[in-house]
């Protein structure tokens, strides 16, 4: 049945945790496309989005840690999470090679979160069968 | 000030962390819920599914915490359906708040 | 389950201008989801008049006290939410 | 598309790297400025005193990274007084974004 | 130089909710100052009725390519702005 | 001549820098208050106004500097800059302290900016004769 064949996913995050709920929903979405047995090719965290991939994220216990749940999602299923290198070195987020490059006092990458060019997105409109936005809202 | 829907963005319940601490120092204080903000005040929120915590069971926390009073622009919750049957307890309705502003000294939103 | 041309899915409150674009970019075959803020449109008293099927994601409408759906609107999860995407040829986030 | 004006945030420009970079990697593009984003298209932009970089700077690479068309929908152009005059060169008017909106297999904003 | 009751700071677009809300809130006395992506409003052919003094923030203005000013509209530049939020009782920032 | 008294300011912003236009605002305002002899008693950040507070930002070389800028800036004039502390934990901006305390690999907060509650900003606007609000535009 053509209408429910298996597609295979690039999710492109554009909002940031604990400002819009892009992080949340793309995450849901992507838990239930998995167990339907679609592919997830891989997460591309764009802007604001990718405030998603800090290591430093402290929310208050009783609130859910967007970040670790995100990491631990992309840990399971051997998903690539990429976040955009022009967006990460504007909005202070770096890996140990851009920390070196740059002087900077510390990297903050959260693993398994990758930094790396629009190249990687390009190429997912051209390889996925499906690319979906989750943008932040209001 | 609170005119941003809740669920959606963070400013709404940053704007309640900034009320309650007012109230939290003795500071007189109330909030004023307008445009899309109205729908923080919808009885029966479930929010389980989406992972967060209820900002209506936040918000009952106010009177608690000393704040004055919650007002909702009554136009925008004409908009939304909102009647005082069906929002949480405790709400004013205002009809100009554009009036009701001009009493305070201060006025501010979250972001 | 019919193909659908483009989904549409809308994530912003009925007055922001994103949202009066996407109402504006329906066409015939296409289908409209509202997710996140964009269920309210479910409580506002105007509706615009729209051709198209209407679904809306559950989690969220029940979230912001609407889980009582108009006539004409079809709640969704997720799973059906990912249904949705991968029967539409194409999806455009508002 | 854009259809968010220019300065007042980062999501036009960071628009703007994608349809160059689906560009530089030979991918067919084109750019579609709607609602208060055609308000990038106005000529004689100075951002000096604000210590930003004119977007309509960028936007004239457009050509040389293969970016193939520049839309504005034209009702919108028409309500910020924008004609093809006042306008930046290369400017393609569009009646319909909507009916352009169908021809394409991927839309998709920056943010 | 008048005293002004309340200075309105806006910095959204014309259509954006809270300049609706802005404009919405002005009374007598007050004043509104366009900045950021608020000066947008100066190039939009449809000008609401407003009865209080206007002002907007020249660099904004400039950097968008609206250096000529609309009768009855005032330019001021970032002291004359700080001007403005001392001789106000009270600023809303919207 | 009580038109033009000279006021004492804290600045509120809670716009982020590369996402929204307040902290250039903001900052353009406050030099020209300085100038004109008025008072900024503080500088507090809330929401996502606290990424200006990361010393991890690395934007290109042909743009401002937003973060640094700031910094200089308070150095200069000797004024506190606040970052909300609840803001900032859940954004991953954390100092020694908070690395400390919640175990995490880094720390990202630039100097001179501190973190603390909202205790500072309710100070404000008591103390201070005018709070001007900085926010993201559109």
């Amino acid at each position: 049945m053509a209408a429910t064949s298996l597609q295979n996913y690039t999710l492109v995050i554009t909002g940031a945790p604990y400002s819009s709920q892009a992080p949340q929903t793309a995450l849901l979405f992507a838990r239930a496309a998995i167990a339907a047995g679609h592919t997830v090719d891989r997460v591309f965290l764009y802007g604001d989005g990718v405030h998603l991939a800090s290591a430093l994220c402290a929310p208050p216990s009783d609130e859910t840690h967007w970040a670790s749940e995100w990491a631990g999602f992309l840990k399971n299923n051997a998903i690539p999470g990429v976040a955009c290198i022009a967006s990460a070195l504007r909005r202070g987020l770096v890996n140990e090679a851009e920390r070196k490059r740059y002087e900077l006092p510390a990297s903050n990458l959260l693993e398994p979160f990758i930094i790396a060019g629009l190249g990687e997105w390009v190429e997912a409109t051209v390889a996925s069968s499906r690319v979906l936005y989750f943008h932040a809202g209001d | 000030m609170i005119d941003q829907s809740p669920y959606g963005t963070w400013v709404g319940r940053e704007a309640l962390d900034m009320a309650f601490s007012l109230a939290a120092f003795d500071q007189a204080v109330s909030i004023l819920f307008t445009d899309t903000g109205v729908n923080w005040l919808r009885a029966f929120q479930q929010p389980n599914d989406i992972a967060q915590k209820s900002v209506a069971k936040n918000l009952s926390a106010a009177p608690i915490f000393g704040v004055e009073a919650l007002y909702a622009d009554a136009a925008a919750c004409r908009r939304y359906g909102l009647t005082l049957d069906n929002m949480i307890e405790g709400v004013v309705m205002c009809e100009s708040s554009s009036e009701l502003l001009h009493q305070f000294a201060h006025a501010a939103f979250a972001g | 389950m019919a193909l659908i041309h483009t989904l549409h899915i809308l994530n912003k409150t009925p007055g922001h201008a994103r949202s009066l674009q996407c109402m504006d970019a329906l066409r015939p075959g296409d289908a409209l989801l509202f997710t996140e803020s964009a269920v309210l449109a479910l409580a506002t008293q105007q509706h615009p008049e729209i051709d198209v099927p209407v679904f809306v994601l559950a989690p969220d409408a029940l979230a912001r006290g609407l889980g009582q759906c108009p006539d004409g609107v079809t709640q969704v999860d997720f799973p059906a939410m990912v249904d949705l995407t991968a029967q539409a040829q194409t999806v455009i986030s508002w």
